[in-house]
């Protein structure tokens, strides 16, 4: 039963640390490949604080603000930069978190951190609580989307410049959406902390940023559900792939690459292309 | 030589020109007129290759070209000089002209170039500078002058009086009317209804999409009532 | 003096970074695309110098090889990959380079090993002395003055040839260039392979200096060289060059005086992220 | 509008004050000045390339002027952003629409409706419905005549429907002040005068309006005022039949000069097509 | 060339084979390694020493008849990959012990989950001090960074050189030998000029060879991996500077000599395979290894060779059986292996001498052993 807890606890991680991200990428369009740094500021934080004695759940806030602040402050690059400028800029946001990281003996260094404990849950209600967390932060992008603040992101996305003639303060928003993606992504990181009980730099590196890029593109770009849905299938395929042992990777970056090239809307796009057309033939009928 | 066989054309499902048909000839000036939006640079990109031919047929000396690529329409003897000009800005003036005759032999550049100067001399002076840096009225000389690099026997030009002072307008119609002269067929877009009248030998106007009025450029200037409903007070 | 030779030895990366960095430039140019897979052809280039150069003895014949190959690998990647996702937004055809390049570098570990391979009897070894105490291994000397040139007669080409005039008129303005007859499919086409072939070429010199060729030696070079494209203000081909040779050589001080407070990624990023901010259309954008 | 109900100042409610706009070296707009009283309905007129459209921009805030200043019911506007003057009162209709593609026309003019909701990014989050935003968006686009493609995609509607939607989505802003560019442009005779008339109405309930418009028929028609451009210019401002005698402004239209009689005349409606 | 291109193949045949065998084996042990991503090429060394073990043991009869089976998975050498692989290894597979061909990121992600199953863990190369203070079912057959760096420092004392410039590769094991070289250099009163770092994924040294050619050393300590140290020492050498290189385990690969070629000559290395070693152990296994894959040896392979072959020791001594049984007979064994003499201490680390090799001739020769218990001493529960 542990390996299938561990994986669901896994799973769970990636559906919340992909849905953060799409909440930036896919709602309000603001492109980043440095995600993998907002886990790591979670993380690292949850770590030392769990280190430090600080109950778990008192850590999971601190995460969030730390991680939601640091994005914040990134998030006003994208006010300076659009684009294939900003994917880049935050890529180097990424680096530059691991980078300092390294550098620090206080965080552990090369070595990262180990044996952290503390969530006093057996691996099952870690497990349930990671579920629940991803299901709670399912129904907030729900709700978001359906929200003011989900129109005005959407409207973001397609055409900024026509929401600043609409009268809406496209700064706040942008950072707003960094906020709370980032946010998300530091309680993620938390919750990532206590599942592995190892944090290192290499665990927020840009293999991890462009991994959940990938979730969320291969989910369909701002669907809830599809990202959800990738994220989870996505995560859990190297352990489904151990039988192919050698081939893993190839078949991982070969499927992703298909993934893209045949279907680029996504999986969402696919479902919905497939319902749509049988609504269409019993429409027809 | 050109004939627009009742053609539709659009982007995807929008249908910007409805059923147009026109008849081009050597050695005339047709205007092609109406509002904005009204679909006449839709046209002009459709003959060129640019706008997808929805419905109809475009044919060439009696020969459909619906279905050329656009690179090969320019051999057959099509050039634009389109809607916004669309310069090759970070290239100088020389170059865009190269350009404007790169399907004809390097051989024979110095002999087109020296051609088309002739017709704007305001450009020689202009030739390393790039063509970004243009004033509106040389960038439109250049346009076309471009344009007639290739030495067509047809040009397509949208816009020609858009934002340019009097004085160049005058220059850019009296090298329209040599054009002419030469036996080149001109599909002019226009704006400044009283130009185009002035010069063109025949009148079609688009409204949403659809031709309105076609006929002799002398007919439309005698009738009042077309001038005033659907080309403006001019 | 060390002033100068840290300068010196700024140039030799930077000069390595501008060949990959060049390829990226164009595709980017044309296309729009961030093309990380690009760098999966540096590190063909470099397989392809390595096995062609012991197997037949010619160096010249590895780079020829290499060149060739990975031009065509190019080309068919564009034709393959790229071209069915021209009209979908960007970030579609950057996770497909994404994937593709992730494929690519286990291809080349269960093809070629995982512990790589190098050159039986390493040419171009021999040290020279320069200029009192700069010392170059006759292999960093022939990769500067190489990537030099062949980016001078890039530019060259660009600008004196018909061809070269075809295809920056195609990134000024696709349509229109289309419209004076020049086949876009050609330009893209050619570009690939010459973007490619550069980067193979980068490879192979990579190859020579360190005598080493992973499946993994891409990866720097990835994301690095998209660092360097936007830093020149994205599809300029001299501010390319420019931006590869300043990065170089800001890595190569930063390693030695801030090494202990960043790794030269960082710094590297550190830089890209401070120019943006100053000059958020890159460093030697005109626009 | 209520908004304007509650505004008792007997100030203009824009000033434009010796504005000068000018790009790289070229003097795109030259020491320009002029108001519009509250109930007003100026047509900002001149011929292609006078600056009308840099005059809006540096209204609306998207250009800076290099001098002069811009007021709002006597509010110095300078440096601010244009979603800050949005919120002080202006709306604006662009001459090139920008529909949202991906939801319909009707949620287009309700996400404008919703301004107060989305003024900061939290009430945005906290507030959930919109039937009073759907129902606003259902007046308005009755009021510009396109109600029955409200639940129609944009992306697929004639550039007729957009034109009158980019207006229904500016008056959804409740403005005090509304800035129309050449929303006639692409519409045939009919629409235009249609859409001509439903603006004259908007004007009648109270909104003030600059109108930015080549169709100089319908200008003439609905407009109280005139203000000329050329070259940057302004060259006349006025009454709109004293203003097109003026021979300047003749001059300017016809470039050289001839002056035409139809220029008086009264454009009729009917499509004979 | 044909080889290169065959041997993955024949491997990765080899690794469907292990993982496509139906359960009749009846004893497995688990194996986490990085056959995939950055790590594939130290993960290849290590799954071969490990076969290795495991095929000579079922050579000589197995345990008490039963055939040992090993079960691979692939870690990516990423602690998020080896969680559901330390896992699956215990649940699915119901290994008896398991053994760590990976680095130590994944590694201390892993060795939790093995010490909450108690499942006897035995690590290879990687050197994070966490993983033994995971708990009592942790073993590590190598010799901790900071051990190996202390032993650097007497080297170069042992050499008669004071002026030292350190070139630490910027990752744990780097870091944890810079630590404990600059522990140990007062003790010899060592003069450190200056320490430099570089990244894992460098090959291009030029600006700090620049610098260190500019500090004028009596000696460097550069630590690395056999694929940067190869392009760094060529890299020294091609500079002019001539003050001996000392490495440690991580260049111990015959690829450091190919692709340093005649710069590697004189280059030093404190290891734990004495390929001189007169130990019967130590020379069946370099030429079984050769036989088995057709290639040289190196220190990888040799550690998780040893680390198999401590476990499957215990296994022969428990009948097969796992858990606490096996713990206890692996901690209280003392083994002759192919890296010397090991016995664990308290904490589960060997204390053992360290073996300095040279390279002459493009191979790696004896060029003396450090011996010295104290300053050599693992860490240790009393030590803590």
């Amino acid at each position: 039963m542990n390996y299938e807890i561990s994986l669901m606890t896994t799973m769970a991680i990636s559906v919340l640390f992909a849905l953060s991200l799409n909440l930036i990428t896919g709602f309000c369009g603001q492109i980043s490949l440095g995600h993998a740094a907002f886990l790591g500021v979670g993380a690292y934080l949850a770590a030392m604080l769990a280190k430090a004695g600080v109950p778990f759940l008192a850590t999971l806030p601190l995460a969030m603000l730390l991680a939601g602040a640091v994005g914040t402050v990134v998030g006003l690059t994208s006010l300076r930069v659009r684009a294939d400028f900003l994917a880049i800029t935050t890529m180097g946001v990424g680096f530059l978190f691991v980078g300092i990281v390294r550098q620090r003996e206080w965080l552990g260094g090369e070595l990262g951190i180990a044996g952290i404990t503390g969530s006093n849950m057996s691996k099952l209600g870690f497990m349930l609580f990671t579920v629940l967390c991803a299901i709670l932060v399912m129904a907030l992008c729900v709700y978001l989307r359906r929200s003011w603040m989900g129109r005005v992101f959407n409207g973001i996305a397609e055409d900024e410049d026509t929401m600043r003639v609409l009268g809406i303060n496209v700064p706040r928003y942008k950072l707003a959406a960094f906020a709370i993606g980032t946010a998300l992504a530091g309680l993620t990181g938390a919750l990532y902390a206590y599942h592995f009980q190892y944090i290192g730099p290499d665990s927020f590196g840009f293999v991890e940023s462009i991994t959940v890029l990938s979730m969320v593109v291969v989910g369909g770009i701002g669907s809830v559900v599809g990202v959800t849905v990738a994220a989870a299938l996505l995560s859990a395929l190297p352990a489904w792939f151990q039988f192919i042992g050698d081939y893993k990777l190839l078949v991982y970056g070969s499927l992703l690459f298909l993934m893209i090239r045949f279907v680029p809307d996504g999986m969402a796009g696919l479902v919905r292309r497939h319902l749509f057309k049988r609504r269409a033939e019993g429409g027809s009928k | 030589m050109l004939e627009l066989d009742s053609i539709s054309c659009g982007y995807d499902a929008f249908r910007a020109v409805h059923g147009l048909s026109l008849i081009l000839r050597e050695g005339e000036i047709t205007g092609l007129l109406g509002a904005n939006g009204a679909g006449k640079s839709s046209t002009l990109m459709c003959v060129a290759g640019h706008v997808a031919l929805q419905e109809g047929r475009i044919l060439l000396n009696g020969e459909d070209i619906s279905r050329l690529p656009v690179a090969r329409r320019v051999h057959a003897g099509i050039a634009i000089a389109p809607e916004g000009r669309r310069l090759f800005k970070d290239l100088s003036v020389e170059d865009n002209l190269r350009i404007g005759g790169l399907i004809h032999p390097a051989a024979d550049f110095r002999r087109d170039r020296d051609r088309v100067l002739d017709l704007f001399p305001r450009l020689a002076e202009r030739l390393p500078l790039p063509a970004g840096n243009l004033s509106g009225g040389e960038q439109q000389m250049l346009a076309i002058a471009r344009a007639l690099m290739a030495r067509p026997r047809l040009i397509m030009i949208d816009e020609l009086s858009l934002g340019l002072m009097p004085k160049v307008i005058d220059l850019c119609y009296q090298a329209l009317e040599r054009l002419r002269s030469e036996g080149l067929a001109v599909l002019l877009v226009e704006q400044n209804t009283e130009r185009a009248l002035a010069v063109a030998d025949h009148i079609c106007v688009l409204e949403s999409g659809r031709t309105v009025w076609t006929g002799s450029a002398a007919q439309a200037r005698g009738d009042a009532t077309l001038a005033s409903a659907y080309l403006g007070l001019h | 003096m060390l002033l100068v030779e840290l300068f010196t030895q700024g140039l030799v990366q930077g000069s390595i970074y501008a060949l990959i960095a060049l390829g990226l430039t164009l595709v980017y140019g044309l296309l729009r695309i961030l093309h990380v897979a690009h760098a999966a052809f540096f590190t063909l280039g470099a397989y392809v110098g390595i096995l062609v150069c012991n197997a037949s003895g010619s160096l010249i014949l590895g780079f020829a090889a290499a060149m060739a190959i990975a031009g065509c690998a190019g080309v068919i990647t564009y034709r393959l990959a790229y071209q069915p996702l021209l009209d979908k937004p960007p970030f579609v055809a950057l996770i497909a380079s994404i994937g593709l390049y992730i494929a690519s570098e286990e291809a080349f570990r269960v093809f070629f090993g995982a512990q790589g391979i190098s050159f039986v009897d390493p040419p171009l070894q021999q040290q020279l002395l320069l200029f009192g105490t700069i010392r170059l291994k006759m292999a960093e000397l022939l990769v500067m003055i190489g990537s030099l040139a062949i980016i001078f007669v890039l530019s060259r080409l660009q600008n004196g040839t018909r061809l070269g005039l075809a295809c920056q008129a195609t990134v000024s303005d696709p349509q229109m260039a289309e419209s004076f007859g020049i086949s876009l499919r050609l330009v893209r086409d050619l570009n690939f392979f010459v973007g490619s072939a550069l980067a193979a070429f980068a490879g192979v010199w990579v190859a020579l200096l360190n005598n080493l060729v992973e499946p993994t030696m891409g990866s720097v070079p990835s994301y690095k060289a998209l660092a360097i494209i936007v830093l020149g203000g994205l599809g300029s081909v001299r501010g390319t060059l420019a931006a590869a040779l300043v990065l170089g050589v800001v890595e190569a001080y930063g390693t030695i005086y801030l090494g202990k407070l960043l790794d030269r990624n960082a710094i590297a990023f550190a830089f890209l992220i401070l120019v943006l901010m100053v000059r958020p259309q890159g460093l030697f954008s005109r626009r | 509008m209520s908004a304007m109900a509650i505004s008792p100042t007997a100030m203009p409610l824009l000033e434009v004050d010796k504005v000068t706009v000018r790009f790289g070296g070229v003097l795109a707009i030259d020491d320009v000045s002029f108001t519009v009283e509250r109930g007003d309905l100026l047509g900002l007129i001149g011929p292609n390339g006078a600056g009308k459209t840099t005059m809006l921009r540096a209204i609306t805030g998207v250009v800076q002027p290099e001098r002069g200043s811009v007021r709002l019911s006597g509010r110095p506007l300078d440096g601010m952003s244009i979603e800050r003057r949005i919120r002080l009162g202006m709306a604006l209709s662009q001459q090139l629409v920008k529909p949202f593609r991906d939801i319909t026309v009707a949620d287009n003019v309700a996400l404008a409706a919703g301004y107060r909701k989305t003024l900061s990014p939290l009430r945005a989050l906290l507030s959930l419905s919109r039937s009073e935003e759907l129902r606003v968006a259902g007046e308005l686009l009755e009021r510009v005549g396109i109600a029955r493609h409200g639940e129609d995609n944009p992306a697929v509607m004639p550039l007729g429907v957009l034109k009158r939607l980019e207006v229904a989505r500016a008056l959804a802003l409740q403005p005090l002040l509304l800035l129309l560019d050449e929303p006639l442009a692409g519409l045939n005779s009919q629409e235009a005068e249609s859409l001509a008339t439903t603006i004259s109405d908007i004007n009648a309930q109270g909104v003030t309006i600059v109108l930015i418009e080549h169709n100089l028929g319908e200008v003439l028609r609905i407009c109280k005022r005139l203000v000329v451009l050329d070259n940057g210019r302004k060259i006349a401002e006025g009454e709109p039949k004293s203003v097109m005698h003026l021979e300047t402004v003749r001059a300017a239209y016809l470039g050289n000069g001839a002056g035409d009689e139809r220029h008086n005349r009264q454009p009729r409606g009917g499509d004979d097509a | 060339m044909k080889t290169a291109v065959l041997r993955p193949l024949v491997c990765s045949a080899a690794i469907f084979a292990l993982a496509a065998t139906p359960a009749l084996a009846e004893i497995k042990i688990g194996l986490n390694v990085p056959i995939t991503g950055f790590a594939a090429a130290d993960g290849k060394s290590a799954l071969e020493g490990a076969k290795l073990a495991v095929a000579k043991a079922n050579e000589a009869g197995g345990i008490n008849g039963e055939k040992l089976e090993l079960v691979v998975y692939d870690d990516q050498a990423s602690p998020k990959e080896a969680v559901p692989v330390a896992t699956k290894l215990i649940e699915k597979d119901k290994v008896v012990g398991a053994v760590s061909g990976s680095y130590s990121g994944s590694t201390r992600a892993a060795a939790g989950i093995f010490q909450q199953a108690g499942v006897p863990y035995v690590v290879s190369y990687a050197i994070h001090p966490d993983i033994t203070l995971a708990g009592d079912y942790m073993f590590r057959v190598s010799a901790m960074g900071e051990v190996q760096g202390r032993g650097g420092a007497k080297l170069v004392s042992n050499l008669g050189k004071k002026r030292v410039v350190l070139l630490t590769m910027k990752n744990d094991f780097g870091q944890a030998l810079a630590a404990g070289f600059k522990e140990a250099a007062p003790k010899f009163a060592l003069d450190i000029v200056a320490e430099y770092e570089y990244a894992l994924q460098d090959r291009q040294f030029g600006p700090l060879v620049a610098k260190v050619k500019a500090d004028n050393p009596e000696v460097i300590y550069a630590s690395g991996y056999y694929f940067t140290a190869g392009p760094l020492v060529s890299q020294l050498r091609a500079a002019g500077i001539t003050a001996p290189v000392i490495g440690q385990e991580g260049y111990d690969s015959d690829k450091f000599m190919e692709i340093a070629g005649d710069a590697a000559e004189g280059t030093l290395l404190t290891t734990s395979l004495d390929r001189d070693s007169e130990s019967p152990v130590t020379q069946a296994f370099i030429a079984d290894f050769k036989k088995a894959t057709g290639i040289g040896t190196d220190m990888v392979a040799a550690s998780t060779y040893t680390a198999a072959y401590v476990l499957i020791d215990g296994l022969k001594k428990t009948g097969g059986k796992g858990g606490a049984a096996l713990r206890d007979a692996i901690a209280g064994g003392s083994y002759e292996t192919p890296i010397g003499k090991l016995s664990f201490n308290d904490l589960h680390e060997v204390s053992k001498d360290i073996q300095v090799q040279v390279v002459k001739d493009k191979a790696f020769r004896r060029h003396s052993v450090i011996h010295d218990p104290v300053l050599l001493a693992p860490p240790s529960k009393s030590g803590k």
